[in-house]
């Protein structure tokens, strides 16, 4: 098991999905017709062996938190370590203090623990990563700092909003870029890493008092050149989830087979909320290509390359293509979908036809009635 | 420990003889069911939403699969530090131990267990059966009857009878005569081998019976008759609803396709009554654009490249392109190769049948049974 | 079920013959210790404190008590869905059950149970000890040794070596020699019977040893030493700190005097490592106008009125006005009336004490035992 | 087993205890050397069979729900059922809404549960009560309501701020009065009551619109003569704590063994966060009289007439009189303390000489170094 603490950084550079962050943050914006993305990097920790996981939160937690609960579906409702989620912080004078004032609170927590390590990282990088791989790593190099990323290529992927590694042959980074996108290829920041405890208090009682509250704008990528910062490549499927076109790609790409495999079996499984649904039930009707289905939906219509999440019904005649239909929505006789993201218990009635755009899907809200 | 009202004891050490290979390493309870469960699952949900938080489980043959899919109950909600669910095998003295001699010896040998909650009512049911139940109404029938022992009857057809404990019953319910499989039943109404006992006089009849050198210690043949005979006020209680023994291949095979009916008589799809399983991590299923799909149960991470017809797929199970499955349950992660035919099949769990193999035919009478973890080729393929 | 880098397999079978009236229902792993614990809670303890998290605990003499103090695992963290703890009693086969022959068969006939979780590490310990230990450690030196079996030792007196297990080390703490219960002990290392093997390699031993008739199936017996004679790379991890063996009457109450020294060698205080127990629920204690309460541990539950010196008393012990406890150990719900005289004694949970009793006396050499459930009165006091 | 919901109403009329309270609800203010007030309405609940509790939250809820945490140590973790925390709910236009508002944002809780009857109760009423009982009295009964009282006498006790029942001779009360205490004996109203689910539901589903928001005053005071109320009379021991000194009075109340097996122990066990302590140590030098001392207490000084939390340490030669000692608090040598309250994690330097009034103990806020 890896000598290491879990941060999930949740506190800043959160990305917003439009509606679907209206109401959730975004590490509990639902994804793959059955997860959250905050169960891809939990689970990935836990995975690993990670037994003390912290959440830093933001200002929209409830659903987020409703979703973890006690940690029970990862095996993280303990009496020691477990699940910790931790409130947004703010400074005295009442603004928003960043991941540095929630380290600061928190100091307390790390100082206490006997873990050597810890592993800071966002939610919207979706992807099935062995940590006690980049632990290894990191321990091998005698790095101070180790930093994820993976190789993507800026004329396949959209690299808006990513953050360049620049490598040395000996595998050091040498330097860290802000929306620099190369042509071609692109060492890709995964906004994962792995710091020495020691570094990181130090860090963060140093930076605290200067009034930054970023730490990878104001520190990290300010002092690299101070450290022995590792870098190590990613090479499984990686969904950088940062706007509603990239959820929406995304989340196409696992009706790819492989892409469907590589998420969410390799090298393990992934985690969530467990709802008791019994499989999906398909009528004499049912006409379903190329899509992912997930328990208890009761499919009596037509569905292609459509993702539909838990408890989805599909009436007699209802046609959804190219659509991502979330938990508990309904979907009534002939009615029409296409190119649409309908958020969780939608209820769609006969007849009605939804047409978004190809590339910009139309997303309807929570519980709308359409 | 805490007193609790009514606790449960699950007799979960059936060998399921008539299920062939399904049942060389399980015990009948462990057997997979409807696409997501195994047998003992409907029961220990039976238990979690009928309100009763204490269950002992009674293996003995083949406990081990039995023992881990139980766990610590969290499934069924039953990982509760005051009660919950305990696995009880048969118990090794210094001297040595063995199998429980029936079902009541069963229940005898755990009075240890069971007094340590101090129970006012006692349900003894089987893990056995496929049903949907809720025992607290039993339980409050029991109460309004005031009866001794209440005894869960179901209609059955009359010239089935004679599988089955058999009752006659007064106007008010109360039993009046019980027959153990009669040669000629004289009524329709079976006993569904479920009852709810008053713990004292429960824990009599079975010290009374460990006493009896003639007895062979089972409720339907002893027990029941026993308390009979000596006028202990025994109810029935009526249950209507789907309830199926799928002892053996045959019927595993039906209460499959019972599943896919046009209105299954079982709905597990009911919210306030879930069934509840052990869960497998795994994603929704992709069903290919070469696929089809219909009157199918399909669960989560199948990959469905062929075509699928009125068939049950578990968990984790492959359908290569060109393939045909009709009339079939899948067991989990059976693996299924390209152009594979399959009729009217029961498929053991992690099996694997190659490309072009064909099992089983469209106009075969009998269920073709293929065991867990066997690798199927074309040239070997077993017919009925 | 998922792979778990090293599972402890913890031996709780013990009679515990030497404790007398205090073993008759329990085993000795179940017998009450430190005023609010059983003497198996702080190996399991260690083991949640050390970061293990499936533990299979062997039970076969009298495992009722055990079964439900350990339950789920919930009071040691143990409580989870994979992995957590499992109660192992000895498994009885359609031919019957016997009890496990010796330590190294008990785990043989758990191969099944250890290799769901596939480890690469398993921890043997037993649940006879007082101690506190971190198990991961001993892992870490295991691997930095890259040992195949390690076994933890202590120094132990040595005029009592002969009681123990004896291992001669080189520099490097390599075993070079093992010796059972010598009769001239060449050093003072003691066994601790504490083991981690590498599972590959303690699976083959395990198999070779149960197709020998002649071994009796004991790790330190055989398992160990043919380990050395064959050429196993075997490594001592010296421990520091507290051990003590609690079984006889007399360790038993040593140990629980020892808790009463000024610098207790065992801290139960440590909040990094606490001793975790089956919580009874019991309110903060009441210390009467009337009593006087010195070097002692007080557990909740109590009502003091008389004088308690140099004791410990268990949750819910009652002492009456005027009565005098000295040097005495006072298990759960033990009821003491008023002027009751107790000098150097242990008495058993659940014994009630009637006024005017006088159980021992201030200059007896020997420790005076009193059952469970006992009822005492002035005229039937026993002596030693 | 009852067929009823628990709520435990803190949206609402809950009185505040000064420093006790600056930090943490009402319902999480620690009493009886071990307890939270809300683990005596909680246990009461659970002990009776109740399996689905929810709790009405004010604003300050931090503390209580950490001390509740999944609801595990009163078997309320469960899947279905289990406990329910509910976030304090405002109108719209931002106002407080009362606990008529949570009822109405929360009806569907109500409506889809099958339980029949509703137990509404407060936490600061500490007793130990067989809800088991009262529901059979209801039952029987007949009635639309039931109210537990307690018989008490103005003159012994402290009875300001009680609402006081007048019960006619067949056991119906004809009417609630606010304030209103007589010479000599009261039947004062615990705020605990049993109410059909059904009659529930109306009165929420009507009051509402109406604004009003408090059921107690706006609903029930008002209307009784409408309904069937049955009056049941709790015979067992009462702390009503609605004032500092009123706290004080019913700890100190627990020194006199009755209390203390009453409240404990008649009829059932009282359950809270366990915390793993060890047994309290004496030392040669302990003097202790008359005091409740819980469990991971290291006695080596003088105390006495006094309650000692979970894990105080009391230094060779403090001495400690007629106060409440909670949590952690560390009493140095030589320290004098006579009539206080310290809140958790106080810390009392060598030789500090702290006084309080004999009725108005003087209270030291949590984490205070004194």
């Amino acid at each position: 098991m890896p000598n290491a603490i879990g941060v999930i950084n949740l506190a800043i550079n959160q990305p917003l999905l439009h509606e679907l962050t209206y109401s959730r943050s975004t590490a509990a914006v639902p994804f793959g017709g059955r997860y959250r993305l905050i169960d891809f990097v939990l689970s990935n920790m836990v995975n690993c062996g990670v037994k003390k996981v912290a959440v830093f939160t933001n200002n929209n937690s409830r659903s987020l938190m409703d979703h973890l609960g006690s940690g029970k579906e990862w095996g993280l409702d303990r009496k020691q370590g477990g699940l910790f989620i931790l409130p947004p912080s703010t400074i005295p004078n009442g603004t928003f203090g960043g991941d540095l004032q929630q380290f600061a609170a928190n100091l307390d927590y790390f100082l206490r623990s006997k873990e050597k390590y810890v592993i800071i990282s966002s939610s919207h990088m979706v992807c099935n990563i062995d940590f006690s791989d980049v632990m290894r790593s990191h321990v091998r190099s005698g790095a101070d700092l180790t930093l994820i990323y993976k190789e993507l290529n800026s004329q396949t992927e959209d690299l808006s909003d990513s953050i360049t590694l620049d490598v040395g042959l000996n595998g050091r980074v040498r330097a860290m870029r802000d929306s620099h996108i190369e042509q071609g290829s692109n060492k890709v920041y995964m906004r994962m890493m792995v710091i020495s405890k020691e570094l990181l208090v130090d860090l963060v009682k140093r930076s605290v008092s200067q009034n930054y509250y970023d730490l990878l704008r104001h520190v990290i990528m300010r002092n690299l050149d101070r450290w022995h910062v590792n870098a190590y490549e990613y090479k499984g499927y990686l969904g950088i989830i940062n706007s509603i076109t990239n959820y929406y790609r995304n989340s196409m790409n696992l009706l790819k087979p492989e892409n469907w495999h590589s998420l969410f079996f390799c090298p393990s499984v992934i985690y969530t909320k467990v709802k008791d649904e019994a499989p999906a039930i398909y009528s004499e009707h049912a006409r379903v290509t190329n899509s992912l289905i997930a328990n208890g939906c009761i499919v009596e219509g037509t569905v292609e390359n459509s993702i539909l999440f838990r408890g989805v019904k599909v009436h007699r005649g209802a046609i959804i293509r190219n659509s991502i239909i979330m938990q508990k929505c309904e979907i009534e006789a002939s009615a029409i979908l296409e190119n649409v993201i309908l958020d969780k218990e939608v209820h769609v009635s006969v007849g009605t036809w939804l047409e978004g755009e190809k590339l910009v899907p139309a997303v309807y809200s929570k519980k709308s009635v359409i | 420990m805490f007193k609790k009202e009514c606790i449960a004891m699950l007799l979960a050490g059936g060998e399921g003889r008539r299920l062939g290979l399904l049942t060389q390493r399980l015990a009948k309870p462990a057997v997979h069911f409807g696409g997501k469960y195994r047998i003992i699952d409907f029961t220990l949900s039976n238990c979690s939403n009928s309100g009763i938080d204490t269950v002992g489980v009674l293996t003995q043959y083949q406990p081990l699969v039995l023992n881990s899919h139980i766990g610590i109950g969290s499934p069924w909600d039953l990982d509760q530090k005051n009660g919950g669910v305990t696995v009880l095998p048969p118990f090794v003295e210094q001297n040595g131990g063995r199998w429980y001699k029936g079902t009541a010896n069963a229940i005898y040998q755990n009075l240890n267990f069971i007094e340590q909650y101090d129970p006012q009512y006692v349900l003894v049911i089987s893990g056995d059966h496929i049903y949907k139940m809720d025992y607290s109404l039993m339980l409050e029938h029991h109460k309004a009857q005031q009866a001794e022992a209440s005894i869960a009857v179901i209609e059955v057809p009359i010239q089935e009878a004679s599988r089955f404990g058999i009752m006659s019953v007064d106007e008010e319910l109360r039993i009046t005569e019980f027959e153990e499989k009669p040669k000629h039943p004289k009524n329709n109404l079976a006993s569904m081998g479920i009852y709810i006992f008053n713990w004292d006089v429960l824990r009599s009849y079975l010290l009374l019976d460990e006493q009896n050198p003639d007895s062979s210690n089972d409720f339907g043949k002893d027990v029941i008759p026993r308390m009979l005979r000596e006028g202990r006020r025994m109810s029935a209680y009526r249950f209507q609803g789907y309830w199926k023994d799928v002892g053996t291949v045959e019927s595993l095979w039906e209460a499959h396709m019972d599943l896919l009916a046009e209105k299954p008589e079982l709905d597990m799809y009911e919210p306030e009554w879930k069934i509840y399983a052990v869960n497998p991590n795994q994603p929704p299923h992709y069903i290919a654009p070469t696929a089809r799909v219909q009157r199918s149960l399909v669960n989560e991470g199948c990959l469905v490249y062929g075509t699928v017809e009125h068939s049950v797929l578990f968990y984790g199970v492959h359908v290569g392109a060109g393939s045909h499955i009709q009339d079939a349950v899948i067991m989990p992660n059976v693996k299924i190769g390209r152009n594979v035919t399959i009729h009217k099949a029961i498929i053991g769990a992690g099996t694997i049948i190659t490309d072009d193999a064909v099992i089983g035919s469209p106009d075969s009478p009998d269920v073709i049974l293929i065991g867990e973890n066997d690798y199927i080729q074309p040239a070997i393929i077993p017919h009925s």
